[in-house]
């Protein structure tokens, strides 16, 4: 069977792939770079291949003894097309890198670190034991801390990383208990145990797994209240956070709900506050990019919005639309990173108030971010109009008419900012274009001219995936169906999928939101009193709604308490001897009560 | 009260240990340290002498003290050889003074 | 016939002098060739003794092959026996190989150094007294071993008794080991005069009449004076001075493998008198675990803040030395053995990964020394940019921290997990919840070795990392080999399972499980 | 009875040699206790370890300190402690007292009966516990080693730099801080 083989393809190559550049060292960076576009481009074509294999069989078992049980592999529908988009996307973001990191130092480190990133998602997705989950989400979360403080002597660039590190990783507790858990009620890590078996294990300890799940999930795909770590995340270099926002990162914890979410669907209160969570990411994280000055905070915030799209979706029990919009996310928004990446490349700058008036000077970058940020509003046709309506019916089907109005808030908000942010970018009229201040010390100046070869090759790609992703539909829930035996998805055929969104009213209401949310841009002149009036939402969005201000708190308890601590080390030998007496004293009277 | 040897030895035990933590506790020059740390030994040698003794292996006790003797007098030496090195760098033998590494 | 583990002591002890002769062999020699101008500002360089110490730490290996095949040795000299049961292969294991990683190191990190027979002499002898302390089965027999550890500590500590720092520390480490030993001393005499023996395996028997009370104090009085040794807060305290100033291949045994000693030694002697609390060895637990979860949390917040790299993984010690004990509270609780396979197996990996960060640590003092005042602390500023130069030492040193971090798939991460398995199968709720707490801790000790990479990878060289010197190839062979093992443990962690399973079959028989 | 006034000699002599201010009269006072823990492992029956106790713990000990004090000099710097001393009572009397309470809790020391016969302590010291005394070889090795090399350069360092190891007749200024008169003695 060739399965096996594939899914260690999918890994190993990406994987074999680092090592090698790493071992290889900076000293032939042309060589470099071909060998990461190889590596990357041969494991998106293997795990292309596994499409037609897709089963829910484990088809490769490696025993690992003790309390480790066995490390397991399932390649089944959700896996490969997640899989596929890692590496797919992940081999553009590399393509891309070509250009945009041309001549930064320590090359090998960076397309190391890129490769074994797309190989841990990979893995992450593919894998059907727990623990190996596990081991891949610590994985993925080093990766992304590694790459986003890829700018080590930038002090905003390793802020960022460790933020990352540490808020997915307060996550990962969450699925560390869930996965110690399950281990002590079923004695197996496999998928298929928790899956099957849920129904059997005690109320309160399948409430904790699910809720610790839930926490993880919600930590890596920066769903509100844990989001703070994406915007700064944006440090990164500019194919990494496409990387991390489209192709890798945070899409592992929609894949870790809708994977688990047959086996909680029972838990009390779970669906709704996954519904809840959805919304308000979905809701605040659109108003906060309607604020951002910054291209890839605007992006960032975006994806946090739309990402709370698919986890309401799912919430709502809506797998397939969930993955459906994944996918289509993980497309446009590759592309929108991906042209803002040659914005910011060409210009040297990412502030909006400096961008402006570069539709001329770009056209090509600017038609690619065009039809991004339509895609991303949800213009009829596109691939992002088909998943969000898919996502809009099933909420308005499931979670009734207050939840489809307030998503259509979010749908035209998305509308807004979308047409905001582009307008900026390309049209307004140039303010401080020219006075190109680097915004973060290592790209330099130069003419502003349109994108070079190898962004326009992963830019064109995108593009053309823009326009026709959604036409796999009819294979994906092919696939779904088929092998998610639990996750209750039925095949929907591309018809029927136009036909159904055609034919409800609920698209042309949806349509009508979108046109509102385009034509409030145009008239915004006209809504200056009304602007005034919503003041203080836009400065709460600003501001993070709190969670930016919660976060410094935590942080800065935590510095607290260690300084203070810190007196406790006196460096005198006789203090020291007081924490002996003080011990035995201590240790000695607690022996000694009654209990 | 008639006190046996046995007896007496809680009470030496204990006034030695307390003596000599104390001491550790408040004394702040190192050679003066190192008395203390003897006076503690001495609680030591005293204790396990006693134990033998209680035990009806006096012969056992007494080994034991004997090699808890030359033991702790070869932490002795180490301990002095260290403080006249102290002395030699810090100038003084406060241990106040060794108080460089803190935090 | 002597068993195999008696000679690999005697090889190392019996070594030990002979090694100290043959650097003063190589001085004579260097005397007589200069017998017109007697040059002592620094001694002439001397490599036999290092040569010696290297050879007998070869020659140990091989009765170590042999007695880890012969299980369960014991050798009788009077009514003193030793025996070499799980928890003693385990501990020679992890002091003979990071030893002999230690002695290689040493040798070139010792440049400039005066008398560094001296050293090496020491050095053999901590590794084979170590040895003897895991194999001791007469509770004052343990002591004795004990004191000559930490003797040999105490030196080593102190070996640059011309800087002021490593003066400092040893003498906190002396004053406060040996308030310690004497609380240990009147605990041996609650228990002889209880049983009226201190073999450790007839103390069972002896103590079914005994007074729970009087073994609570004995008790308590082990726990503070081994504690002290093994770095339970509150008795930590002289930890982070003598790891952080010791030299560097000394911290690495110190926190590789001499505080671990002295918890294998704890274990030892409260082991016996557990099951004689009359339905209270519960108590025991509570107080392994509280332990565990203080060192955590003081461990990982006094490192939170440290600039100096040596003082930082100094106090992650402490921090892992709370997985390991809470790992051993685990078991206690549930007397299951996964707990405390778990805690060995933290055990042998924190000596692997804290031994690799000490002596890559030291590799880059060594070759930053040029640049830094004499002995000056190296602060992870001064790190900026080592990975430039040095590359392997600063891979090395990453997959160190990271796998102290606890980031899979490292060592560090499977023990913690075997741990974690352990306390969630206890099933006690307050257990659950301490896992949740070690896990958070987890991530909290991110929050510095983390920091402590980036420093590592910057682009911007630290003028110390351009003035380094080159760092000879025998000081780069022992960080290859240990993060090898780091990384070989962390993707297949059975390959340890000789030494741990035996060792926490050792700790239950003695509980009596 | 005599155990018991020996005993409180014992404990008034380390009081004693806590509280002199001067270092040597400290290390007399040491002296006299280890005499004194002589004379009462003596009565105990322990006779051997009465005699090392007297001849090592009072004479070498005593010796070396004397030797220690006279190199490093009286150095008679007195300063408040660090370490509250009301805070430091209070840790050692509750150590003491709660030591003191378990112990009296208990149903007094019970006395193991010994089955096995009697040897002597020759015996037991050289034979039985033969390992005890080999180990300490092993620790006298490490201690004399040690101590080599804290002190045993200055012969070789002499020839060159006569100044270092002046500190024997030097007097270091004293460090002594105002309005501590009253603290002498500590």
């Amino acid at each position: 069977m060739l399965a096996g083989e594939l899914t260690v393809l999918t890994i190993a190559l990406p994987w074999f792939g680092a090592l090698c550049i790493w071992l290889g060292g900076n000293k032939a960076p042309r060589l470099t770079e071909r060998a990461a576009v190889a590596f990357s481009v041969f494991a998106a074509l293997a795990s292309g291949a596994l499409i037609p294999f897709a089963t829910n069989q484990v088809v490769l078992r490696i025993p690992v003894g003790g309390v480790f049980g066995e490390f397991t592999f399932v390649p089944d529908g959700l896996g490969i097309l997640l899989a596929c988009i890692a590496t797919g996307i992940g081999s553009l973001a590399v393509i891309f890198s070509l250009d945009s990191m041309r001549g930064e130092k320590e090359l090998a480190r960076y397309y190391a670190l890129v490769l074994l990133f797309i190989g841990a998602m990979a893995g992450l997705v593919l894998t059907g034991s727990l623990l190996l989950l596990f081991f891949f989400w610590e994985l993925v979360a080093f990766c992304s801390y590694a790459l986003i403080s890829f700018h080590n002597d930038d002090p905003k660039a390793v802020a960022g990383g460790i933020k990352a590190l540490v808020i997915t990783q307060i996550g990962g507790v969450g699925l560390a208990v869930g996965v110690l858990l399950t281990y002590a009620q079923l004695g197996s890590y496999e998928f298929d145990a928790l899956l099957r078996h849920s129904a059997q294990m005690p109320r309160e300890i399948l409430g904790i797994i699910a809720f610790g799940f839930l926490l993880a999930a919600l930590a890596k795909s920066a769903q509100v209240p844990f989001h703070t770590w994406l915007p700064d995340a944006m440090e990164a270099p500019t194919p990494v956070s496409a990387l991390i926002h489209a192709a890798t990162m945070v899409n592992a914890g929609i894949y870790l709900l809708a994977r688990f979410y047959p086996a909680f669907v029972n838990v009390p209160a779970w669906t709704t506050t996954v519904m809840a969570i959805g919304m308000l990411s979905a809701l605040l994280a659109a108003l906060m990019a309607l604020t951002a000055n910054d291209l890839k905070r605007v992006l960032a915030y975006s994806t946090i919005s739309q990402l709370g799209y698919m986890v309401f979706a799912v919430g709502v029990g809506a797998t397939l639309a969930s993955q459906f919009h994944l996918l289509s996310h993980a497309v446009f928004k590759a592309l929108l990173f991906l042209a803002a990446g040659a914005v910011i490349h060409l210009t040297g700058t990412r502030a909006l108030a400096q961008l402006g008036g570069l539709s001329e000077r770009m056209p090509f970058v600017r038609n690619a971010f065009v039809l991004g940020a339509l895609a991303l509003a949800g213009v009829p046709l596109l691939n992002g109009f088909w998943s969000k309506e898919l996502i809009l019916e099933a909420g308005a089907q499931n979670a009734g008419m207050a939840a489809f109005i307030l998503l259509l808030f979010g749908v035209s908000i998305t509308a807004l900012y979308a047409t905001r942010v582009t307008w900026l970018v390309f049209w307004a009229p140039p303010r401080e274009t020219n006075k190109v201040a680097s915004s973060n010390g290592h790209s330099r100046p130069k003419e502003i001219g349109d994108a070079p070869r190898a962004m326009r090759i992963a830019l064109g790609v995108l593009v053309g995936a823009t326009f026709t992703s959604w036409l796999l539909i009819g294979g994906v829930s092919e696939m779904f169906a088929r092998t998610l035996t639990l996750a209750n998805v039925h095949v929907l055929t591309l018809f029927e999928m136009m036909a159904e969104i055609f034919l409800t009213p609920l698209t042309w209401i949806a349509l009508g939101a979108v046109g509102f949310g385009v034509w409030l841009w145009t008239a915004r002149e006209r809504f200056a009193n009304v602007r005034a009036s919503w003041q203080f939402v836009t400065r709460a969005a600003e501001n993070s709604f709190g969670f930016e201000w919660l976060n410094a708190q935590v942080v800065r308890a935590t510095m607290g308490a260690a300084a203070r601590l810190r007196v406790t080390q006196t460096g005198q030998l006789n203090w020291n001897m007081v924490g002996i007496v003080g011990g035995f004293v201590l240790v000695l009277a607690v022996l000694m009560m009654r209990w | 009260m008639n006190l046996s040897p046995l007896d007496t030895a809680i009470f030496l035990v204990l006034g030695l240990f307390g003596v000599g933590f104390y001491a550790l506790l408040i004394v702040r020059h190192l050679i003066k340290l190192v008395i203390a740390l003897q006076i503690l030994v001495k609680a030591a040698v005293v204790a396990l002498a006693a134990a033998g003794a209680a035990s009806g292996k006096l012969e056992l006790g007494a080994s034991l003290a004997l090699s808890v003797i030359v033991v702790d007098t070869v932490v002795a030496v180490v301990a002095l050889a260290l403080a006249l090195q102290v002395r030699k760098h810090f100038g003084t033998l406060d241990v106040s003074e060794l108080g460089t590494l803190r935090g | 016939m002597m068993p195999a583990f008696v000679w690999l002591i005697l090889v190392l002890v019996l070594a030990a002098p002979l090694v100290y002769l043959g650097g003063h062999v190589g001085r004579l020699r260097q005397l007589v060739a200069n017998a017109t101008s007697v040059e002592w500002e620094t001694d002439p360089p001397n490599h036999l003794s290092q040569w010696l110490a290297l050879g007998a730490l070869a020659v140990a290996w091989i009765p170590f092959t042999l007695a880890a095949r012969a299980s369960d040795a014991a050798f009788a000299l009077g009514t003193l026996a030793l025996r070499f049961d799980g928890i003693a292969l385990l501990l020679s294991a992890l002091a003979l190989g990071l030893g002999t990683l230690v002695a290689i190191f040493s040798g070139a990190y010792l440049r400039g150094e005066k008398q560094t027979e001296k050293f090496f002499a020491l050095l053999l002898v901590m590794v084979g007294v170590m040895i003897g302390l895991g194999a001791a089965r007469d509770l004052f027999n343990l002591w004795v071993w004990f004191e000559a550890l930490a003797v040999a500590s105490y030196m080593l500590v102190a070996f640059q008794r011309d800087e002021r720092a490593s003066l400092e520390a040893g003498v906190k480490y002396l004053v406060q080991s040996a308030a310690g030993s004497v609380m240990i001393l009147l605990g041996i005499a609650l228990v002889l005069a209880q049983a009226g023996t201190l073999d450790l395996e007839e103390l069972g028997a002896r103590l079914v009449t005994a007074d729970s009370n009087l073994l609570f104090a004995a008790l308590a009085l082990f726990v503070i004076g081994f504690g002290v040794k093994a770095a339970l807060v509150p008795l930590h305290t002289w930890l982070p001075d003598a790891h952080a100033h010791a030299p560097s291949g000394i911290s690495a045994m110190l926190s590789g493998v001499v505080i671990e000693a002295g918890l294998i030694a704890m274990l030892r002697v409260m082991l016996p008198l557990i099951p004689h609390l009359q339905g209270q060895g519960n108590r025991v637990a509570v107080l392994f675990l509280v332990f565990g979860a203080i060192n955590l949390l003081a461990g990982n917040l006094l490192a939170l803040r440290q600039t100096e790299v040596k003082r930082l993984l100094a106090f992650s010690s402490v921090a892992q030395v709370g997985y390991i004990v809470f790992g051993l509270g685990i078991t206690f609780w549930s007397g299951q053995g996964v707990g405390a396979q778990g805690a060995f197996f933290h055990l042998l990996n924190h000596g692997l990964m804290k031994g690799l960060a000490f002596l890559a640590a030291g590799a880059l003092l060594f070759a930053l020394r040029a640049g830094l005042p004499r002995h000056a602390p190296l602060t992870i500023s001064d790190l900026a940019g080592a990975a430039r130069r040095y590359p392997v030492i600063a891979f090395a040193f990453s997959i160190a921290l990271l796998g102290l971090g606890g980031l899979p798939p490292l060592a560090g991460f499977m023990s913690k997990w075997q741990i974690f398995v352990a306390g969630v199968d206890a099933g006690n709720i307050w257990i659950d919840v301490l896992v949740v707490f070690a896990a958070l801790n987890s991530v909290l000790s991110l929050a510095y070795y983390a920091p402590l990479v980036n420093a590592m990878y910057r682009g911007n060289v630290s003028p110390l990392v351009a003035r380094g010197t080159p760092v000879p190839r025998a000081m780069v062979v022992p960080l290859v080999v240990l993060a090898v093992g780091v990384v070989v443990v962390g993707v297949a962690p059975n390959v340890l399972d000789w030494l741990t399973q035996p060792a926490s079959a050792a700790l239950l028989h003695s509980l009596g499980y | 009875m005599f155990s018991g006034l020996i005993a409180i000699a014992i404990i008034m002599c380390a009081v004693q040699a806590i509280r002199a201010a001067r270092l040597l009269s400290s290390a007399v006072w040491l002296a006299g206790a280890s005499a004194l823990t002589a004379l009462w492992l003596y009565i105990l029956g322990a006779q051997q370890p009465a005699v090392i106790e007297l001849s090592v713990g009072a004479g070498l000990v005593t010796v070396l300190f004397i030797f220690a004090i006279s190199i490093s000099g009286e150095e008679a710097f007195t300063a408040y402690p660090r370490v509250p001393r009301k805070l430091a009572l209070l840790l050692v009397v509750g150590a003491v007292a709660l030591l003191a309470v378990d112990l009296a809790v208990a149903s007094g020391m019970p006395r193991a009966v010994d089955e096995r016969a009697v040897s002597t302590l020759s015996d037991t010291f050289w034979n039985a516990r033969a390992l005890d005394m080999l180990v300490q070889m092993v620790l006298i090795f490490a201690g004399v080693l040690g101590v080599l090399n804290l002190i045993g350069h200055e012969e070789i360092k002499e020839v060159e730099t006569p100044g270092e190891i002046q500190i024997a007749q030097t007097h270091l200024p004293q460090v002594v801080e105002p309005e501590n008169e009253e603290l002498l003695r500590v």
